[in-house]
């Protein structure tokens, strides 16, 4: 654990400077390049790669705090790093080693974005397939150079769902990032059109066994992504509750005549210390049923369905929560608050884009209850058998 | 409860000119304020001049036509609908309380300007022979890039017990900043301004604590803060009317997520609990602007201005409103899912919107404290929290 | 309305006369004789009933207001009165007149009680029905003479289920309210062996159109009763904030140096605030809803299906809201609030039993949303047709 | 995180009696306590000693173990987890913190008496020789018809700053009130009790405010609220669970209302949403229990009092699970119907049982208040709300 506790400490110690230069994140629509070499500098980018690729193959608990820190820092910054981990972690896991030898050339770790969910279609050829589709919310893909994308192999119904892993200039970026929240991520759609990819750079969506890496790419679907969801989300919450703490001390609501700052009202300490409570209670959830996943894979063993769907439900309600406790601290924050240079609507905006992601879509709720229900083929994504 | 006669053909009027109110959501946002086309359409409607005394070619309109008005107003545009009520309260209140002098520079040849106003006594000022050298920053003047005259509230430091006094002032005495950079309401164009040392001429102020209105119909006589606790409520009930039509039709045709039996959301009875549920509680929310709005006109309709306890009623009500939609809102958006992301959604344009709207003092939840004072009989309980002394 | 203003006026006289004798209903498990002759001395069982029968044909405002204020006093007589009024109100709409002439003989108007909901089954027979079977929470059936319960008619699935009206002498009452809340209401179960029941006592439970009375009759179902569940919640939820403003007034909270008194802290006054704002809220859209109906029942017509459904929204949402409402005030009133002498336990408790009826159920919102969506076949019960 | 020893086979016992436990609770409700019976099986597998220092014949038991105990046995039957929580900490205390000659006398023989507890010092004292001379009323002092001696807080209004003082004394000596008559918790015989000028040594006292545990283990080094919250959060979180255990085996075979589809309630996903998202909020809650508490555990075991930050988060995980456990059955309850009402359904009396244990001062909102002075740096913040002066 010790060589981890230093990644949230550096993490901590660059949290000035990050935020600084991620000023303009929003404007800009993605993270400016300084900021992501900042992040590749530090490995940020390697957390879930097998170190017999140069990552990092962190533990869960290191990668929960880190992921929390950095979207404490910016929404953005912390969900791009977030998804380039998945994105280059789980080829880095599961791909054969011709394409591996490709991606990686010369040991270095390239940048990379992923759309798991199966957008595109792909018809067999020899040796591979044509690919054509288009994905939506491919975040941080103007700075990757490869892209990983679900498809369906075209005629063949029973044949599972596939990655496929491709060179982002072989596909058709659209510049169609103008959305509400989250808004520097760069989470632009693309589009392939009859692109060749081999069949060595692609693997069975539902394959389980990595061929390299740590515990972390053992966690399966959806755990391998459940913890980035939660983390994001907790940690801008953490940031707004911060920030009501510090605006309340000298913010004085209310009409003319009433001298009391916010924080010397008893309603609004009554909702701070229960937002902070319930907060804490989300991550401690996360962090519990995470940890009961990483006793499996520590072993090599996926975690079972059951465990899946307390992961997922366990991001799903720590988001909620987020939003809950960020919106109470935008509500104390006033008609101040909705300026575009006020972290409090940063963070309302942020973590309610984040809430919109079908990861940490409340039907999971329902999913979850077909477990204890012993409704048979329950399943953590709602997927039929 | 029935109100003697009606201006319907207000709402009438809306119908013809809807169609073009609706298709400018996303430039105003753009812009950052409603275009000046729609506002010449809505002026030279009628629409600013709905709280105007009809002395002065106002409409003085009825309090439910007047929430009906703006309701459905800002359910076709919520930019629209916010700068429509601030601009019927920034000329009625003037058109209602300056002196026949005041009255006749602004409303010169019979003809009726634009105005903004920041109500909250922001400015600072000083008595000078004739009138107040002015000094302070205004911020959140929606409209101002539109008005010819703008309202600005103030103090006089020294001057006890506290007394809440409004200078109307020509735009070009003031400085307007390029501070409307906000994440919602961002097309109502509510810039701050500031003064330093501009001369008031004093028939050219009013006090709000002390004045009674000299002109007007019922609905100058709504009084503090009840003369625009409905505009609060009439906004964030027609946008969040919106937001539930638009999530109804979406939800036809929507899939969301992994589900395997691929149900439209629309067929979804978690999804049905939640939409039944909100528009339940947003009828709750509404009747209860109604009734209690109804109750304070029973008393403008006698030229009295309703006591504390109902003018802290009618913000309740209103805060309520403004609470049930964001909630409302918020559910609608969150069914939408990551296509409600899109800044041409509008979805997420009503979600950030009735946020903005509801971190107006105006709707605070500190509202409920102050009610409570009268429910406990606290002596001195005021529904804007002021105290007495 | 000025008859019914004297009706409200008179209630508001018996009230402190009302509480007292309806102490021990609790432990009686039914409401003392001497509240229920008050009640009766009083025609408070004849608001809904035909003025050509002796009734009152209240109008509806005047029917919630009374309804809420007997249910402010206690929640087991205002439960009893609406169920009172209904069991009496609708025979008396829809009978045949020779039934009249038994059952209001002499021009008396009997004490009724009934279970509308179909759980019994008629087997038909000459001249009537042989009608067996077991109806649950029939609310002070000990006190009536005749009592309405819905029934099916063995073999004719086509066919309207129907209401029977039978004296209760016929009928064998179990012993079995043994409950949490509304504990004073009586309510309980009822059999029927075997006992014929002439057609003439009988009317099929679809019926809309009345035979005599005034719009009340027209209210059709569930309008016919929302109206009296939402008032009864209303009421205690009412009678619980009454209760806690004057509880906080001297009740120190907290431990042992915060001298405030509960009423002084500034999150219990939001909280009550709050909770007296929801609750008017609420109270306004259930009688929004009604006088909508009203308009129609005023000209001989039943509400349309649509508006069934909004009286019924109306009444859940006003049952849940209530709920809520006490809940807080009962919070507020700590230990003080457990024993079986504090008004604000017995609120808790009843105000929760009456969010139990299947009337107020909340899935009722699902139904509604049928209407919303423009689902064919939309129902305010969710009944098929 | 690891806990050295773990009494598990504390938890086996309990296995092994759950039968004989889980048959009494309407019996309990009825006689208002429980039954002595159960109260000697409790006894005899050592399940009031599991806070006694092992000195005196205590089990000293872990942090974790006893919380699963607690919330095991709460999960069986609400009355007994009740009981249980409350005999460990009323002869846990006095067996910690009083010097050897009053244990000499309590622990007569080396055999363990019961004791019941009021901690909140509602009682005053006189200081006399040797002593004080104790009066007041106590009220919800639980199983203390089973207990031979009693823990009763108090003041000596003269002393400055505020000392909160325990005195332990035998029941025999106070007059017990019979005033449980109750709505929730009626199993739990919770009478009040009351003393005039009744005799304490000074031997028998011990100050809650400044005395450090003499003898046991690091549970008893948890401090103020720490020594309790753990209990009264695996109370309700055992509670909580078991309502949703009764409701899901409902769920599978009951219809509600009159939905023509006859859908069983378990098939509904307006429910199945409900569930999930209720187990998934007890579970977080749960969560944070466990951590915080574990978390006070490090601070314990190295003979430690928990700081008061965290004697304040230890008390909100507490409060946060109260609330969610009462959401929870309340959930449950609804979803019971119209025959959850009737007194042989446990679904009610979870739902009252959870209402009751909230109105516990412990488990009062207000903590949350407390915490948030701690956020916000307030000098003098402290977990219950005391003024350091």
């Amino acid at each position: 654990m010790m060589e981890e506790q230093t990644l949230l400490d550096k993490v901590k110690e660059l949290a000035p400077e990050l935020e600084r230069k991620c000023a303009d994140a929003d404007s800009l629509g993605k993270l400016p390049m300084d900021v992501v070499q900042i992040l590749r500098d530090n490995g940020l980018f390697t957390m879930k790669l097998a170190s017999e690729l140069g990552g990092i193959d962190a533990d869960i608990v290191t990668y929960m705090d880190v992921i929390e820190e950095l979207s404490r820092i910016d929404g953005a910054i912390g969900w791009n790093t977030m998804i380039g981990n998945s994105a280059i972690g789980r080829p880095g896991a599961f791909l054969p080693q011709v394409a591996i030898n490709t991606i990686f050339n010369n040991n270095e770790i390239p940048l990379a974005a992923s759309v798991p969910s199966p957008s595109g279609k792909g018809v067999r050829t020899k040796g591979g397939f044509i690919l054509s589709g288009t994905w939506y919310f491919s975040s941080g893909i103007n700075q990757s150079t490869w892209v990983s994308g679900g498809f369906v192999v075209e005629n063949e119904k029973h044949s599972s769902p596939r990655i496929a892993c491709v060179p982002t200039s072989n596909l058709t970026i659209h510049d169609n990032w103008k959305v509400m929240g989250l808004k520097g991520t760069g989470s632009c759609s693309y589009s392939a059109e009859e692109v060749f990819v081999s069949d060595d750079f692609t693997f069975p969506i539902n394959n389980e066994v990595p061929l390299r890496g740590g515990p972390m790419n053992y966690l399966g679907r959806p755990g391998f992504v459940t913890i980035d969801h939660a983390a994001v989300a907790l940690g801008i919450a953490k940031r707004a509750l911060e920030t009501i703490v510090e605006i309340s001390k000298h913010k004085m609501r209310g009409y003319n005549s009433d001298l009391k700052a916010v924080s010397e009202r008893g309603y609004f300490k009554k909702d701070l210390g229960f937002a902070q409570t319930k907060l804490a209670a989300a991550r401690a959830l996360v962090k519990e049923s995470h940890l009961k996943a990483w006793e499996y894979t520590t072993q090599k063993m996926v975690p079972p369905p059951l465990i899946q769907s307390e992961m997922r439900n366990s991001g799903v309600y720590a988001t909620e929560v987020s939003e809950e406790v960020t919106q109470i601290a935008f509500k104390y924050g006033g008609g101040g608050a909705l300026y575009l240079d006020s972290k409090l609507q940063k963070c309302y905006r942020d973590v309610a884009a984040t809430g919109q992601h079908m990861m940490v879509n409340m039907s999971s709720y329902e999913n979850y209850a077909n477990f204890l229900l012993q409704v048979d083929g329950a399943d953590a994504m709602g997927v039929k058998k | 409860m029935a109100i003697a006669s009606r201006n319907t053909s207000l709402m009438d009027d809306i119908g013809t000119i809807a169609d073009i109110l609706s298709v400018h959501a996303i430039e105003s946002d753009n812009i950052r304020k409603v275009p000046d086309e729609i506002i010449n359409i809505l002026a030279s409607k009628g629409f600013f001049r709905m709280k105007l005394p009809s002395e002065l070619g106002g409409i003085d309109s009825d309090i439910l036509t007047y929430m009906d008005v703006i309701e459905e107003i800002s359910r076709i545009d919520s930019s629209i609908g916010w700068n429509t009520m601030i601009g019927n309260s920034s000329i009625g209140w003037p058109g209602s309380f300056l002196d026949d002098k005041a009255i006749s520079i602004i409303f010169k040849d019979g003809k009726v300007p634009l105005a903004s106003s920041v109500m909250q006594p922001s400015g600072k000022a000083i008595s000078v022979e004739g009138g107040f050298l002015l000094t302070g920053e205004w911020v959140f003047s929606s409209g101002i890039d539109h008005s010819d005259w703008v309202l600005a509230g103030f103090t006089i430091p020294t001057e006890k017990p506290f007394n809440h006094r409004i200078a109307c002032v020509p735009k070009n005495e003031l400085r307007v900043h390029d501070d409307w950079k906000v994440m919602g309401l961002q097309g109502t164009g509510s810039r701050g301004y500031s003064a330093s040392n501009l001369f008031v001429p004093a028939h050219f102020s009013w006090s709000m604590t002390n004045d009674k209105p000299l002109r007007g119909g019922p609905i100058n006589y709504l009084g503090r803060p009840g003369f625009v606790t409905m505009d609060h409520a009439a906004f964030a009930l027609g946008v969040g009317k919106r937001s539930l039509e638009t999530i109804i039709e979406i939800s036809k045709t929507k899939v969301r997520g992994y589900n395997t039996d691929r149900l439209h959301i629309a067929d979804r009875d978690s999804f049905k609990r939640d939409l039944g549920l909100a528009q339940t509680k947003l009828a709750a929310a509404r009747a209860l602007v109604k009734e209690s709005h109804l109750k304070a006109w029973n008393y403008c309709e006698q030229k009295q201005i309703p006591p504390p306890i109902l003018q802290s009623e009618m913000r309740n009500a209103c805060v309520f409103a403004t609470e049930t939609s964001e909630e409302v809102a918020q559910m609608a958006f969150k069914y939408g899912g990551g296509t409600a992301l899109y800044l041409h959604n509008n979805l997420q344009k009503y979600f950030r919107d009735l946020a903005a709207s509801a971190q107006h003092m105006m709707v605070n939840a500190s509202s409920y404290e102050n009610y409570a004072n009268f429910l406990l009989g606290v002596e001195g309980a005021d529904p804007m929290g002021l105290r007495s002394t």
